[in-house]
């Protein structure tokens, strides 16, 4: 008979998980399903634009609310679906050892190089570290030293290369790299809580749609996202 | 509705969507028409255009199908004027009349656009397209004509101008001679109602020139297409010209017959005093191949040229350069000279401080001879004497024009 | 040579790429050689807001210009909407719309290397065709397209190889569909996402250098024989 | 007209902007120039990989450009390193890199620009000026880059609103750090990433616009007056 | 290390680092020391390069300082010679030596660059500097030469020219003839070492020409400066020409002074015949202002010319063209021609098929006159016939070059 046809729009960030969950989908033959990975700013607005999603996964709260607003949202098919956490990274060959505590010496750390976050104007990753520094108490002192990266991935191959020596990213982001260590963890009660709402577009609360929100839910996606380093909500 | 003259329908057509391809041949109707009609060819010029500091102002109507000759020192306008008639720059005012067609008047706002002319046009530097070969080049504007109006043949062209084996070659490869006779052909492959010529036999040698200026020759009397030329060239003038045109800064000094206009001290000036000659026009009266002579009837009398090919009755006119006239006060049997005309002095001047003199004959005709201060002395030339004039046969010459 | 062996999915990237950019060079290039014309020869009040409005996708981010895309052009888009009402034609989230943002990217390259050579043209040359019979649409095309034939070429590398470098707009105006609208540096981006990614980035990478490359050359063989031509085979050269 | 009055931040970006497109258009002038020389009238054995390596930035999407940057040219790049410790200049994270970037980026229009010029140029009045005494350098300075002055213009131009809007290479490069490296496509670009930016954005993207349209305008009125001298003030032009 | 010969000297300098500015003043230095040391000028050239279809392989020595005149049919391959001359082409084989400089040798691998040859040349075509007013067109040459190895004026060839109004002028708004005289007026005042010049005058009007010519006439013998002067035009040859080289397709087919080249055949034909005439050298015997007559003293004896203002015991070409060229079979008193020769007829050919008969005389010179057919049967001319010939002395021309 006929499979559905779902859309997804994910942020890239879940590129890696999502990519693995569709193709568990597929095999139970549930549905064939489109991707579109892509920062979550970018997905938002294409929906607002009417954009053929049937699915939306966000980085972030704010972009699901501004769809929200904009009922673009079917009405109470929105929840939390991920969690994640904040780290220091530091390259592969570092020797540096930090612990992360209230007022710890990250400045001293850095010396006359730069800490590599995403842009905390906009990039998640960026405005949560910038939070955790701030609760922390080390933001004033390493704020001129902040390099603003296009988004986590970006803050994370500059660790990579070496240019900064330490950078703050998600775990997640932390786990795909080989070249990268964890150094630390940052306190969860440093930074409000990282989730990644998931709902459907209004008006495409097919049972196709509704099945692939479903299979997020089921433990074979959590396993998969776990692989990955999210923590699940 | 009456009958629209030819500027009122011209008009009547630029309002019409426009539509080059259709309207080319609206131009060819207009003008096909015109040529069965067999309107009396003719050239009327009226022109006025601010360039810088340089004012065109000239006005000239040339009669008949002939070449109509524009001479003028260097920088005199003639190839401004000549850009203005082919339609290539616009008249501030005026009119230009070309075979009773009106293709620019500037106070009914008409203006022709060039490629609605056909009028072909020889450029003084060439302007031959580069990306093509010299076959296309050639043909270029011929295709743009519809066979019916045709009246010149590729094969014809090309050989006249002896160009058959450049047929494949492209520009940038041409001698600068080879480019100034692709040019040539290429505008008379269009079959053009008016050609315009800016000194196209510039860098030609001698005996392509000696091939190709009678060809040029033919075409107004043959073809009925008038030609405009330019040129610096006296000999060119001479031998081609039924009209001349003498500009000097942009206006017209003269328009005539090139009899009078020629006679003029200002373009005896021009051209260094040098070439000038007495210009008259003659009537054949027969042939003699025996004696190989031709005899020419002017008003002086009989005048006696090598044989030439031109029908009995026919003008042609005949050019009697004062150097070579000499003076006796005798008339002497046994010479070269075939031609020995009794004559009297009218005048003598000496317009070169004392190293030659100038003197004027009646011999039915007004005829010049210069001679040296010595001759003068020794013949006691005063106005009033009585001179044969000794002029060799050979020594006229005649231009190709005749009808 | 396992490492050149291309995946089904990188081959899709390939084809849609070239897909994308040939359509994006087609399209834009009777507009583009037009408004370059018109850049070049005519005068006329507003010229300065065409010429503005031809270089603004090189002068705003390409975020910017898909945005902008998306709003004029989406599904809810001013002319989107009444194109689609009018023509059935759909731009958003499919390759015509991919192809719209790579040619109106690299619209303002093409507009700009055609128009310089317009410019050269020496225009006795023109006015020979038009005393020859040509009417000005007759000589454009058989005078005046010939002799900016290198300016074109020059256009169309330039814009190809913008087309297929364009993401920004691209990513921003039709999202990153496999398949259908993601082209070569979509893919290379997604691959920039996933752990291990650099190897395929970089496969992409070459991919796209190859394809750039393989149209550079054919381009330079064809301007270079046109020009031959034009200038003479043995040409006097100067030596040193 | 408080729309129109700039933020301090809007005003450092733009300040930012213009210097560092400045600084790469300057830069990129020179190689640019005499790159475009050897490729129009040079043949010598790897000519198309120097064309190839001039595009490259071209081809492949900026992110790839500013990460091959950062390969190269970062603090431990290849060459940064050597350069770093050579001359002490560093171009990571600071405006020196953003103006490397904006350049390489714009380098393969400004040659392709120029290159096309040159290709137009008579050399016929070359030889002229070699009879006249000058040298291949002097002829060069005299004859040949005054007749490609609308070349070099549109070059130009072409490069400094490529550099305007350059964003992918230059945020993965050196960042998106404010006064530094923040230009005014990476202000925007931080803007149009949260939900209320919008007007903030339009409001950088009218900035560079009316900069660019200012560039284009002082470009066409000088490549305008070049072009009457050389074409005669009342030049004869075919009416209609 | 013996002292180097130019060629080896030339090489030597080619190895230096390239450095232009620095070279050009090298190749000024070589020139001026060879003025000083007044090295009679001389052209050595032999030529072989392949173009295309056509192949150049020409060789040509030019004795002394003057005018060395290329001629042959449009395409004979002139322009190629001059810019393999000028250095602008490289020629597969031959060598190049000007005054003593050797600028090209295909063996020696010498070929010094054109900047480095400081020949002036006057293009075919134009080749103004679109970008550089005309004041500085025409001082870009000149500002490339040290002032020390000037030898001409800027004003004094700007009035020659005729060009002071054009100075603030673009070259786009000038006429055809303003832009050569500009030409012409740019590479005069580089002060070349030689001047090489392709059909110049060729849009120029006669006024003009006649005060250019006798300018370019005076350089060689004025300045040593030798001219290579590509023409179609016989009469420039006749009055410029030292030495004449006589091409036809890319061949050398005759060098040699101009009287005896210009004899030839071949040189008849190409010139349409037409312009034939017989030159001879002649020794300026003594001036009568009186009569307003000079004599010259030829080795027929003395020919009676208008007064010319040239140095006594100088030599000049005469010109006789046989056309006016008359014959009576008595001598008769109180003519107009001042010279009249007895002579006898050594041959009579009828080259038009009866309608001109050329005949050839003894008067202690060989000379020419043609007539017509019916002048020949009247005076029963046949070799050996003892003849008056008669020659107006106003129709004798004569060269600008004296010396
Ligand atoms: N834009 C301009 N400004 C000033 N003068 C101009 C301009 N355009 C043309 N002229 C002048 O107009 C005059 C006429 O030029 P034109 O080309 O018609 O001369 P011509 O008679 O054809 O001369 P030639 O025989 O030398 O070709 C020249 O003196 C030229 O300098
Ligand atoms: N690349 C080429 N291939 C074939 N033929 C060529 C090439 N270049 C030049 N020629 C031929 O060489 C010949 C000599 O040309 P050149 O320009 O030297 O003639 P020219 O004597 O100066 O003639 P003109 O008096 O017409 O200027 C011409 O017939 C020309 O067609
Ligand atoms: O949605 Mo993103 O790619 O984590 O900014
Ligand atoms: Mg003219
Ligand atoms: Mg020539």
């Amino acid at each position: 008979a006929d499979t559905p046809e779902i859309t997804v729009f994910a942020a890239a960030s879940t590129t890696n998980a999502i990519t693995d969950i569709i193709a568990l989908f597929t095999a139970e033959n549930k549905g064939r399903v489109t991707t579109s990975f892509a920062s979550s700013s970018t997905l938002a607005k294409q929906i607002n634009q009417g954009a053929p999603a049937d699915v939306y996964l966000s980085a972030n709260p704010k972009w699901m609310g501004f769809l929200e607003k904009n009922n673009m949202i079917e009405p109470g098919t929105r929840f939390d679906l991920l969690g994640n956490r904040l780290v220091l990274i530091a390259p592969l060959d570092s020797s540096m050892d930090v612990t992360i505590t209230s007022g710890f010496n990250l400045a001293g750390l850095l010396g006359q190089e730069k800490l590599a976050m995403g842009d905390p104007d906009h990039v998640p990753a960026g405005i949560y570290g910038k939070q955790a520094l701030t609760t922390l108490g080390v933001w004033e002192s390493v704020a001129s030293k902040v390099a603003r990266a296009k988004d986590v991935r970006a803050a994370l191959m500059l660790v990579e290369r070496g240019e900064a020596p330490l950078g703050i990213v998600y775990a997640t982001d932390a786990a795909i790299s080989k070249k990268v260590k964890v150094v630390a963890f940052f306190p969860e009660n440093s930074h409000p809580a990282i989730t990644y709402p998931v709902a459907l577009v209004s008006g495409k609360a097919t049972p196709g749609a509704r099945a692939f929100l479903e299979f997020l839910k089921t433990s074979a996606s959590g396993a998969v996202f776990e692989k990955y380093g999210f923590s699940l909500r | 509705m009456g009958k629209p003259g030819p500027c009122g329908f011209v008009s009547f057509l630029l309002l019409l969507p426009w539509r080059p391809w259709l309207f080319q041949n609206f131009w060819l109707a207009v003008w096909n028409g015109a040529c069965e009609e067999k309107i009396d060819p003719m050239l009327d010029i009226d022109l006025k255009k601010v360039q810088g500091d340089f004012t065109v102002e000239a006005a000239f109507v040339a009669k008949g199908a002939g070449v109509t000759a524009m001479f003028g020192h260097s920088g005199a306008g003639k190839t401004s004027i000549i850009n203005m008639i082919a339609g290539l720059s616009r008249p501030d005012a005026g009119h230009i009349v070309v075979n009773d067609h009106c293709v620019f008047d500037g106070e009914k706002n008409v203006h022709i656009p060039p490629e609605g002319r056909r009028f072909g046009y020889v450029f003084q530097d060439g302007r031959l397209f580069p990306h093509l070969s010299v076959r296309n080049n050639l043909v270029y504007g011929m295709k743009r004509v519809p066979p019916g109006a045709r009246y010149i043949e590729f094969d014809q062209v090309v050989d006249l101008l002896g160009i058959s084996h450049l047929l494949k070659r492209h520009p940038a490869t041409l001698s600068g001679g080879e480019k100034q006779r692709v040019a040539i052909g290429r505008s008379l492959l269009t079959s053009p109602v008016l050609l315009i010529m800016d000194e196209p036999l510039a860098s030609l040698d001698q005996a392509r020139k000696s091939e190709v200026l009678p060809f040029i020759a033919r075409l107004p009397r043959e073809l009925r297409v008038p030609i405009l030329y330019v040129t610096h060239s006296v000999d060119e003038i001479l031998n081609l010209a039924d009209t001349l045109v003498f500009l000097s800064n942009g206006k017209t000094l003269a328009v005539g017959s090139v009899e009078t206009v020629s006679a003029r001290d200002d373009f005896q000036r021009l051209t260094g005093g040098m070439e000038a000659a007495v210009v008259v026009s003659t009537r054949v009266d027969s042939h003699d191949p025996g004696a190989g002579l031709t005899r020419l009837e002017f008003p002086g009398g009989m005048l006696s040229v090598p044989l030439v090919d031109l029908p009995v009755n026919g003008t042609v006119r005949a050019r009697i350069h004062p150097r070579n006239v000499g003076l006796a006060l005798e008339a002497f049997p046994r010479t070269s000279f075939q031609n020995i005309f009794q004559g009297i002095v009218t005048g003598i001047n000496d317009p070169c401080n004392g190293s030659l003199v100038n003197v004027s004959l009646d011999i039915g005709i007004p005829l010049m001879a210069t001679i040296t201060p010595r001759a003068r002395q020794e013949l006691d030339l005063k106005p009033g004497t009585r001179v044969h004039a000794m002029i060799k046969s050979v020594s006229v010459s005649l231009g190709y024009v005749a009808t | 040579m396992e490492f050149l062996k291309l995946t089904s999915v990188e081959l899709e990237a390939l084809r849609l790429s070239l897909w994308i950019s040939g359509w994006a060079v087609l399209g834009s290039l009777v507009p583009g050689i037009l408004v370059a014309w018109v850049l070049a020869r005519k005068q006329f009040p507003g010229k300065v807001l065409l010429d503005g409005l031809v270089h603004l996708p090189l002068v705003v981010p390409p975020v910017v210009t898909g945005y902008t895309l998306l709003l004029l052009m989406g599904r809810r888009g001013i002319l989107g909407k009444w194109l689609y009402d009018l023509t059935g034609i759909v731009f958003a989230f499919n390759w015509k719309g991919a192809a719209l943002a790579s040619g109106v990217m690299a619209f303002p390259l093409l507009v700009r290397a055609v128009r310089l050579s317009i410019e050269n043209v020496d225009q006795g040359l023109e006015q020979a065709a038009r005393t020859l019979g040509a009417g000005p649409i007759d000589l454009f095309f058989t005078v005046t397209l010939p002799l900016i034939f290198p300016g074109i070429i020059t256009g169309i590398i330039l814009a190809f190889a913008r087309s297929l470098s364009e993401f920004g707009a691209t990513i921003t105006f039709v999202s990153n569909i496999p398949g259908q609208t993601q082209t070569l540096p979509l893919a290379l981006y997604t691959l920039t996402q996933v752990p291990d990614g650099e190897a395929g980035a970089l496969r992409l990478c070459i991919i796209s250098v190859v394809v750039a490359l393989a149209a550079l050359v054919v381009s330079e063989l064809l301007a270079g024989r046109m020009e031959r031509r034009m200038r003479g085979k043995n040409r006097s050269h100067v030596g040193h």
